[in-house]
């Protein structure tokens, strides 16, 4: 292994975590005035960190002896990631100098925590070893567990930082121990390692080991039963953080549940897609009907993303490279989904400007703001998966995969829980339009919060368009990881 | 003799008292804090032995950066915890329930 | 055919209406959403005169292909059986602006951009050559329809609306598993394809089902109808126009283009299903339809029964029973619909669907009640009206199936002519002694066009079908070929006669039965129909 | 015979005072509890030969992670009477669950070397030519230099977080500004004023 | 022969313009171009028949367009004319001409007469579709058309609740001879390929003796076919059990009753038959079938005509009872005298009801005979014609000549006919007998009650109101004896009856009847002149053994030798008809001129006989029992208790109540502590790994 290979092979995340640091410095010494700049150049640094990915010599492979997978799969979660990292940037100094209750104002923290979570969802994406899974994971749920008591002397916001700190250290427990069981019977931490151990035959040791990783990941995709947590934390967490737990996390947990899946536990095929199927089933349908009778937006949508983890699975289930893509196309149009959705509920402002959540206060909202209920509508259609919206092809997708693996009855019984998913949603929608209206919300809106619903709007209305795109993009994703 | 399995038992039994102490107690969140320094030190027991008993030093370099996380961890969960304390004013785990649903 | 796309233009012109009404005031949306409708009913007829009926046509037309999606493409074209729905929707469509006209006052914008994108995904549906366009047209036309009931429907909008909605996805997103399935084993997305795909028998029979998920609900078909009532009662006129003349046909469409020719043996298979449930839905919904007391409901009962005489038309696996489906859904498209507008006009004038707030129209509305009855004949199957053509050759059809099918399906000619009569008695009949409803005044020019075309619409196609079967011919014809190997044995299986039998009965020379040109009896074959 | 004895000791320990960690009703207690459920781990390591690792569970957990939650305890001036004793009321549930884990965790680790071991798959087998600390050391700083330095990003993450979570300007506390100090100069501080006789002293 | 598209069309085009310029082109316009147009195609059906008559005019077939063709289903617009066609064509166009003439006078202050008068030619352009079918399914559409027409006419005078409840029923009830037409018509499409009805007719006997499945049995194939069809007949012809409808469709106006439900439309099921005689002879069983219906109806229909007061319902029984002596005519083979009878029938009950018309036109709207009485005098010209009718209709004649009324001719061809074919007619010639006792008592019974006697109108509330005065002008309420409105719609009213005030010696209360005028006198005269000598015009090549074959040339099945065994029956056949006859003549006379107590007595005395027949043989009872209340129970049984009772309940509501408790039992899980998170996930773990133990 030659070092500068190596080096070449990790250079987003070597971007991310020098222009972290460099701007630590800055805000250390300029203090909370320079949010602005910080934040805007850290999205910079985020787009850059996406650029070095196209370099020639990225795209290395395994390198470090198999720690690291610098592959094709990575980058494009990478890319997801930085987007949805970077979306969360952008809206966040308006939200924390108007809305917080404390009046504590944007902070410089808040970006490069989001950029030090990158770097972990970064090498967790590329993990080619436990051990570096491990520390990428902790290095994403530490800056997570900050951001999500951020609003430190709001009481929900640390309360949400509590739950989720207990139960999220919980949950690397059980990963941990069952990293150890895997470690101890397969002889290695590395994926090939653990990958060749299965190959012959699959010893109870190895099982738990399994099942306790999957158990661990399961908590990081919020995926039932490990999901309790998700709808506390969303609702708790300053709006921009749950913009963020929504969207980049869910890309790198998920992505890497699939390359453990695929790489490390591939010969084991068997034994983890009954895991999955239980999971995703559960995930469907609890996440549908918990959403139901929910009042609070966050929370709603907290309900619907474990929902949408379910259907993400499903392709997993599938456990076919088709599979495989199919997820990886599900989360790109999940990210636009969800960035888009927050950014909705960011407009959700009284007239004093603080944040609103209730969805009755969303009560004819398409006669005070038809731009804000349209946006709202299309992607609450989408996440409902009516088409044409692309939030069909998501679904779309799985199901296809799901049916060519051979699982028809799973991709039935999963297609019909999805009409109960596509209640609740409904009742937003029915909300907004049919209802009569509330009290109007402020009439701004950030102009960073409504180009990016704009854009994610768009994107969802002609989505299909960047069907061949997304296809080859997802496609050469999979196949990197067989 | 000792072999590997007894400190497997070890460690999962205190494994399980980790995770138990999480969930039955009500007292104090700090206990909670603890319970998942057990559930960590029944982990690195795993790793220590299996890598003793497999002859590889990966176990202990694995239980060397779990013992890094669990530092950081403690430091995080206790910010928290303070943080918390500030805005509520107790750290009872009744009390940890201001949403739900 | 022409190189031009003109079903891709057929799709672009209510598309840009539609945004463009998103976008303007109300007044410039009611000309924009009229100006697009009657663009495309001019293209649509412009369709219909290039529509090669000769036999040598080739079955599929104004074909269009554009990989551009990826798994699936933007094929279009048309045979003739999507000809005449999409003629169907494009007459229908200005005659929905123009009964909106006055009565959506709020929304108007949104309102218009609806009906546009609804006739976007109509055409959509019935144009579609690929299955996933096609399924994508199909179920997104639930947005649109969610939001019209929802937002200008009635008062109890919000239940229908969500009974609408779900209850359709419900029976749709198993035909999208299906769809799938079938993709994987046939490798082609292709409609034509697919049509001509022989399934293995066995998993045709799911197959069947999961289609038959949707349809059945989209037909609709007795059980799964009670979304109906509620929908087009709660919907606005110009919905309800849409809902049943449109919408309600894809059901059928959808049993044409994919239930029949792909799986053929499900089908004959599950024949005594569909007979089943339609005799039931036949007797059941007409005597519902008997007993109600709100106009739309009633008239919504009407149709589920009318459906299932479709659906009976299309599972006799011949040409009558096949055309005749077809035609009943064409004649039921334009009747239900003017139905629907003769209520909704009454309903502008005294807001209320409740029938005993109704009587003696005929005296003071002497016009409508002119159209109205005659909307009520030929809903009740008249001769010379459209229903009837399509009706008597539905029953022809699957009279040679089954004897017992076609007369219980036949009772709903008993049992429609009683609750529609009964219907017309009770609004236009009776003495006028209610001062509101005569202070009602007659049709006004504007409700005269919208009426007007769909009454001669209704006199043409019962009077000279041969219009609307002629393009479709062809292409039944090719189904009937394909479906042939599946055909289930009639239940007459007639033998031959004995005519010595009737020289026994003593009459010579002036009894014998001379008829139009006394040829002597030359050996009769039995007809190919018969067995 | 002392291994066993050793071994015993130390594993009975560990369990009991893990045990008495969680059903402590002081948190203090706890604490101590849980320092020498550290302590007596740090054993059983040493009797596997990991002497590092012991020394770090020692020196890390006792001298930092213990005294800081020792710390907390003592700062958060908590009312230890105020805290509800007993324990939630589907604890016998909670505990049933738990054993019937612990007794399948068991089963599944009682298989080891039932299947063959897994031994080509070692990463970095222990040599006997180099002490312990000197063998990690060099996979530390050589296979697994990418991995610490990332171990080093998360201790940055729990600092930055602790800081941004609990550091607060308090009012009235005078703190010292060394920039400030630095930029005072004897001109600004001193004046130099001739002083008449008889006069008061003006301040 | 393109006349016959001038006669089909002339009555749609007058029934277009008159309809749909209604209101604007007015009145005098309206009447004068439906009236003209039927005029002239009168005239031209005349020389058509004259054709076939005298002359030796062929039968031709006027092609149009095709209609409906799918696959090997073909059906064509074309107008057939030949014989059989022709003798209809002048029996519609004659009474619609006289009809239209009639309403000039009788609908004069109807404020809605374009409209009748479009409906009437809507009508006559209908029935003549239905004579000139050269297919089943043209046949079906003029069939349809006058049952269309039919309730357009009933429920014309709209605002009375009981009209508009006559025409639905009216339309609803055919609906049910309809259903079994269909099914007769896709039996023959099944069987034979093809509906034409010169082939079908030709292939008929080729058929005979084969066997169909038929819901679930196996049949003779021609008798499921003939019965499918007959049940057809017999719901136009409102033969027993579907007979209903005629009584309760005198809601019409009086010419409508005359036209349609004496003259024309009820005489479709005859024509049928008569047209479909070859495909009816091929089954011994369906014949039998349509002389017991015949019959049965024959004297069914006459019993409740004996005690009916409402001058036009007994005139309607009548003609149910002589729709019953047409249908077992064909049914015993003699299908020459069923024509025979129905043209005769047309002349003569067209005449009765224009007379009653005049009569009930006279007496300001009343119709009960009770409350006539002595009108010889006041309406002269009337009951000259209603005498002649009469007449008519009870056969008068001498047996064994050639003199007599046009209804001695038919009706003894008839009874003769059904004698000799022996077998079913026999019996049929007995019940014809007695049904024509009755005919003969009852025709009296009319002519007595309402001619003779002394005045009785006093009592009539129709009578008063048009004394005092209570002028509203409205026809619609001619009937509505609670209504107030009531119509003063003739001449006699504009001077001064009102003033006069009534001394009640006889019992006239003051009012005094005027005869019709003019333009109603002159149909009746036409028609008397047919009633008294059509028979004897036409007997010949109707029902002549010799002439008759060369008269309908194949038209229908025409059995020579019946006919001439029906003219060599015993001479105490042929004077039977005779002396019945005269006994009805008599026992009419005793009961309604003689002891005018009998009638009174007889009801006390026999009052649950005289109950039964009065309420109809409780049939509209029965069937609302048995038909019109369980439907709409089950109507509201299903729709509350299926509908939404069930379907909903358990389905889409039961589902979305469900997902709703699920909803709510997950967010009571979702408790906010953080221990039961914990040990969700314990538990979630727990069963993860009891499943990697088990697996």
């Amino acid at each position: 292994m030659t070092e500068s290979f190596s080096m070449l092979a990790i250079l987003p995340e070597l971007v991310l975590i020098g222009s972290a640091l460099a701007l630590l410095m800055g805000a250390a010494y300029v203090g909370d005035r320079a949010t602005m700049a910080i934040s805007w150049l850290s999205v910079v640094a985020l787009a850059a960190a996406g650029a070095s990915l196209a370099c020639p010599g990225v795209l290395a492979g395994s390198v470090m002896g198999g720690l690291f997978r610098a592959d094709a799969f990575g980058a494009y979660a990478k890319v997801l990631i930085f987007v949805a990292a970077a979306a969360s940037i952008l809206i966040a100094p308006r939200f924390f100098n108007r809305g917080g209750q404390n009046g504590l104002g944007a902070r410089a923290e808040y970006p490069i925590l989001i950029l030090l979570a990158c770097v972990g969802m970064s090498i967790m994406v590329s993990a080619g070893d436990f051990l570096t899974l491990y520390v990428g994971l902790e290095l994403n749920s530490l800056a997570a567990y900050v951001l999500a008591s951020f609003m430190r002397q709001d009481e929900r916001s640390a309360e949400a930082g509590l739950k989720y700190f207990v139960l999220g250290a919980l949950a690397s427990g059980i990963l941990l121990y069952g990293i150890s069981l895997l470690y101890g019977f397969a002889g290695s931490t590395g994926f090939d390692g653990v990958s060749a151990a299965v190959a012959d035959g699959l010893d109870k040791g190895e099982l738990f080991g399994l099942v306790f990783v999957l158990a661990g990941l399961s908590f990081k995709m919020s995926a039932v039963p490990f999901h309790m947590w998700t709808p506390d934390v969303y609702e708790g967490a300053p709006t921009p953080v749950t913009a963020f737990f929504a969207s980049a996390p869910k890309v790198a947990a998920l992505g890497l549940t699939v390359r453990v899946a695929i790489e490390a536990l591939g010969p084991a095929g068997l034994a983890w897609q009954q895991v999955i199927i239980f999971i995703a089933l559960a995930s469907i349908l609890l996440g549908a009907v918990a959403a139901i009778g929910q009042t609070n937006i966050k929370r709603l949508l907290a309900y619907s993303s474990i929902n949408n983890v379910g259907f993400a699975l499903i392709g997993l289930a599938a456990g076919t490279q088709e599979g495989v893509a199919a997820v990886l196309s599900y989360l790109a149009i999940y990210i636009v989904m969800t960035v888009g959705t927050f950014m909705c509920v960011l407009q959700m402002r009284d007239q004093a400007g603080n944040p609103v959540e209730s969805i009755a206060s969303l009560s004819g909202l398409s006669q005070t703001r038809p731009g804000l209920a349209a946006a709202f509508a299309i992607f609450m259609f989408s996440l409902a998966g009516i088409p044409p919206l692309f939030g069909f092809w998501a679904k779309f997708l799985v199901f296809d995969a799901a049916v060519a693996a051979g699982f028809t009855a799973l991709a039935a019984i999963g297609i019909a829980a999805s009409v109960i998913g596509a209640f609740y949603y409904l009742k937003i929608i029915k909300t907004i339009y049919f209802d009569q209206p509330a009290e109007a919300y402020e009439a701004r809106s950030g102009r960073v919060e409504y180009a990016l619903m704009s854009v994610t709007a768009a994107i969802i209305v002609v989505g299909y368009f960047f069907n061949p795109l997304l296809d080859r993009a997802s496609a050469a994703a999979a196949a990197s990881l067989f | 003799m000792i072999g590997l399995v007894h400190y497997l038992i070890v460690s999962a039994t205190l494994f399980m008292l980790g995770v138990l102490g999480i969930f039955i107690n009500r007292k104090n969140i700090i206990i909670i804090l603890m319970s998942i320094e057990l559930i960590l030190l029944s982990v690195n027991i795993n790793l220590v032995a299996f890598s003793a008993f497999l002859g590889d030093l990966v176990g202990q370099v694995f239980s060397m950066f779990v013992l890094t996380v669990a530092a950081g961890e403690a430091a995080i969960g206790l910010a928290i915890l303070v943080i918390y304390f500030r805005a509520r004013g107790t750290i009872a785990v009744d009390d940890v329930n201001r949403m739900k649903g | 055919m022409t190189g031009f796309p003109i079903l891709s233009l057929m799709l672009a012109v209510p598309m840009a209406g539609a945004i463009a009404c998103l976008f303007s005031g109300a007044n410039t949306a009611r000309w924009i959403a009229l100006a697009a409708t009657l663009a495309n009913l001019v293209l649509g007829i412009v369709l219909w005169t290039q529509f090669d009926q000769s036999t040598s046509a080739p079955q599929w037309q104004f074909t269009e292909y554009a990989p551009i999606f990826g798994r699936f493409a933007w094929a279009l074209g048309i045979d003739g059986i999507a000809l005449m729905l999409i003629v169907l929707t494009v007459f229908l469509m200005p005659i929905c602006i123009g009964a909106s006209w006055e009565a959506i006052e709020k929304r108007v914008g949104e309102y218009m951009a609806a009906f546009l994108f609804m006739e976007v995904l109509m055409i959509g549906v019935f144009t579609a050559q690929d299955i996933f366009l096609f399924y994508i047209m199909f179920e997104a036309g639930l947005i649109p329809m969610y939001l019209i009931i929802g937002i200008w429907g009635g008062v109890d909008r919000i239940y229908a609306s969500y009974k609408f909605f779900l209850y359709t996805l419900f029976g749709s997103v198993l035909m999208l598993i299906a769809m799938l399935w079938m993709v994987h084993e046939a490798g082609s997305t292709s409609i034509p394809v697919l049509m001509n795909y022989d399934f293995d028998p066995h998993a045709q029979t799911w197959l069947f089902l999961a289609f038959f998920a949707s349809f059945a609900v989209k037909m609709p078909m007795w059980p799964v109808h009670t979304w109906l009532p509620d929908a087009h009662v709660q919907a606005p006129t110009a919905g309800s126009v849409i809902l049943a003349g449109v919408l309600l046909k894809m059901g059928g469409y959808g049993f044409i283009r994919f239930s029949l020719p792909m799986f053929p043996e499900a089908s004959a298979q599950l024949a005594w299903l569909v007979f089943g449930l339609s005799m039931v839905a036949v007797v059941y919904t007409s005597l519902i339809a008997l007993v109600q007391s709100d106009m739309k409901k009633l008239i919504a009962y009407s149709s589920v029964a009318h459906m299932a005489i479709v659906m009976v038309g299309l599972f006799a696996f011949n040409q009558q029973g096949l055309e005749g489906a077809m035609m009943v859904m064409l004649g039921h498209g334009l009747v239900a619909a003017a139905l629907f507008l003769c209520v909704g006009i009454i309903y502008d004038r005294l807001h209320t669907r409740e029938i005993a707030r109704y009587g003696g129209l005929a005296e003071n509305m002497p016009k409508y009640a002119l159209f109205f009855l005659l909307f009520t004949m030929a809903s009740v199957g008249l001769p010379g009206t459209s229903n009837f053509v399509g009706e008597l050759l539905a029953l022809m059809g699957v009279y040679q199936v089954s004897s017992l099918v076609a007369i219980v399906s036949t009772t709903g000619i008993i049992l429609g002519a009683a609750y529609m009569l009964y219907l017309y008695r009770r609004v236009a009949y009776g003495p006028l002694d209610k001062e509101d409803v005569a202070a009602m005044p007659d049709l006004s020019a504007r409700e005269i066009l919208l009426v007007a075309p769909i009454a001669a619409a209704v006199l043409w196609m019962g009077v000279y079908p041969e219009s609307f079967i002629a393009p479709m011919r062809a292409d039944v014809a090719s189904l009937v070929a394909r479906i042939d190997r599946a055909k289930p044995e009639g239940d007459a299986r007639l033998t031959a006669g004995k005519p010595v039998a009737k020289a026994a009965h003593g009459h010579d020379g002036h009894g014998a039965p001379a008829g139009h040109g006394a040829e002597p009896a030359a050996e009769h074959a039995v007809p190919g129909e018969a067995h | 015979m002392i291994h066993v004895l050793a071994f015993y000791l130390f594993a009975a320990f560990v369990v009991a005072s893990g045990a008495l960690t969680i059903f402590a009703r002081n948190p203090v207690h706890s604490v101590l509890w849980l320092i020498l459920a550290f302590f007596n781990a740090a054993g059983l390591m040493l009797m596997l030969g990991a002497e590092f690792i012991a020394m770090l569970l020692v020196i890390v957990y006792v001298g930092a992670v213990a005294v800081l939650f020792l710390f907390v305890v003592m700062m958060l001036d908590i009312d230890f009477a105020e805290l509800r004793a007993g324990f939630v009321e589907y604890l016998p549930f909670g505990v049933l669950i738990g054993l019937i884990l612990l007794a399948e965790i068991v089963f599944g680790a009682a298989a080891w070397k039932a299947g063959p071991l897994q031994l080509a798959n070692r990463a970095a087998p222990i040599g006997h030519e180099a002490p312990n600390i000197e063998q990690i050391g060099t996979l530390l700083y050589t296979r697994y230099i990418f991995l610490f330095e990332a171990a080093g990003l998360v201790l940055l993450v729990a600092l930055i977080g602790a800081i941004v979570l609990t550091h607060r300007t308090r009012g009235g506390v005078r703190g010292q500004n060394i920039d400030k100090q630095n930029r005072r100069r004897p001109q600004d501080a001193v004046r130099n004023i001739n002083q008449p006789t008889g006069q008061g002293v003006e301040l | 022969m393109s006349a016959i598209y001038f006669i089909v069309l002339l009555p749609l085009l007058a029934a277009l313009f008159a309809g749909l310029g209604n209101r604007i082109i007015g009145n005098t316009v309206a009447k004068t171009v439906t009236t003209g147009a039927l005029f002239i195609a009168c005239a031209l059906s005349w020389s058509i028949f004259l054709g076939f008559w005298l002359g030796d005019s062929e039968a031709i077939v006027a092609p149009a367009f095709t209609w409906i063709r799918s696959g090997t289903f073909d059906v064509a617009w074309a107008l057939r004319v030949d014989t059989l066609t022709a003798t209809m064509l002048i029996v519609i166009t004659s009474v619609s001409a006289l009809v239209h003439l009639y309403s000039w006078s009788y609908m004069a202050e109807d404020p809605d007469q374009p409209r009748f008068f479009a409906y009437l030619s809507l009508f006559t352009f209908a029935m003549l579709m239905l004579v000139t079918a050269n297919n089943l399914l043209q046949m079906f559409f003029g069939w349809e058309g006058v049952g269309l027409a039919s309730y357009l006419l009933i429920g014309f005078w709209f605002k009375k609740p009981s009209a508009s409840a006559a025409a639905i029923k009216a339309f609803v009830v055919n609906r049910v001879g309809d259903l079994g037409f269909m099914m007769g018509i896709f039996g023959v499409y099944l069987v034979f390929g093809t509906i034409s009805i010169p082939d079908i007719l030709e292939a008929a006997p080729s058929m005979a003796g084969s066997t169909i499945g038929f819901l679930g049995g196996r049949f003779d194939t021609m008798t499921v076919l003939c019965l499918l069809l007959f049940l057809g007949a017999m719901g136009k012809s409102a033969q027993l059990g579907l007979h209903t409808w005629l009584p309760d469709a005198m809601e019409g106006p009086t010419p409508v009753s005359a036209l349609i439900h004496a003259a024309t439309m009820v005489t479709a099921g005859v024509f049928m038959v008569c047209r479909l005689s070859p495909l009816f002879e091929t089954s011994e069983v369906a014949t039998s079938v349509v002389t017991i219906v015949g019959a049965a109806t024959c004297i069914f229909a006459a019993t409740i005509g004996t005690v009916q007061n409402d001058i036009k319902r007994v005139i309607a029984y009548s003609t149910c009872s002589q729709l019953g002596y047409m249908f077992f005519a064909a049914g015993v083979g003699a299908y020459g005298a069923a024509m025979f009878h129905l043209l005769t029938h047309a002349f003569f009950k067209a005449l009765l009801f224009l007379c009653a018309g005049s009569v009930i036109h006279a007496m300001h709207h009343e119709q009960d005979m009770r409350y006539y009485g002595g009108l010889r005098k006041s309406i002269p010209l009337t009951y000259w014609a209603m005498l002649l009718g009469t007449l008519a209709i009870t056969g008068v004649g001498i047996p064994g000549t050639s003199l007599g009324f046009a209804g001695f001719f038919s009706k003894d061809a008839i009874l003769e006919s059904a004698y000799a074919a022996g077998g079913h007619g026999t019996g049929a010639f007995f019940v014809g007998a007695l049904a024509a006792l009755l005919t003969s008592f009852y025709s009296w019974r009319l002519i007595f009650l309402t001619f003779f006697g002394r005045p009785r109108w006093a009592e009539s509330e129709h009578i008063q109101h048009a004394l005092h005065g209570d002028h509203h002008d409205h026809p619609a309420d001619e009937h509505d004896d609670h209504a107030h409105a009531h119509a003063d719609n003739h001449a006699h009213d504009a001077h001064g009856v009102t003033d006069a005030h009534f001394v009640d010696t006889t019992g006239s209360g003051g009012y005094h009847p005027h005869e019709s005028p003019l333009p109603m006198l002159v149909p009746l005269i036409v028609l008397t002149v047919g009633a008294v000598f059509g028979g004897l015009a036409f007997h010949h090549a109707f029902v002549g053994a010799e002439e008759g074959a060369g008269f309908w040339r194949g038209s229908l099945f025409f059995d020579a030798h019946l006919m001439h065994a029906a003219h060599e029956v015993p001479t105490w056949v042929k004077w039977t008809p005779f002396a019945v006859m005269l006994t009805g003549l008599v026992l009419a006379w005793l009961s309604y001129i003689k002891h005018t107590d009998w009638p009174a007595r007889f009801t006390a005395q026999w009052s649950v006989l005289y109950d039964f027949l009065l309420n109809k043989w409780y049939f509209d009872e029965l069937y609302n029992h048995l038909f019109v209340k369980p439907a709409f129970f089950l109507g509201r049984i299903f729709w509350k208790g299926g509908d939404q009772g069930t379907i909903d309940r358990f389905g889409p509501n039961g589902l979305a109540a469900l997902v709703v408790q699920g909803g709510k039992v997950t967010r009571r899980l979702q408790t906010g502590y953080l221990y039961s998170y914990a040990l969700v996930m314990l538990i979630g773990l727990a069963a993860a790994t009891t499943w990697a133990i088990a697996r």
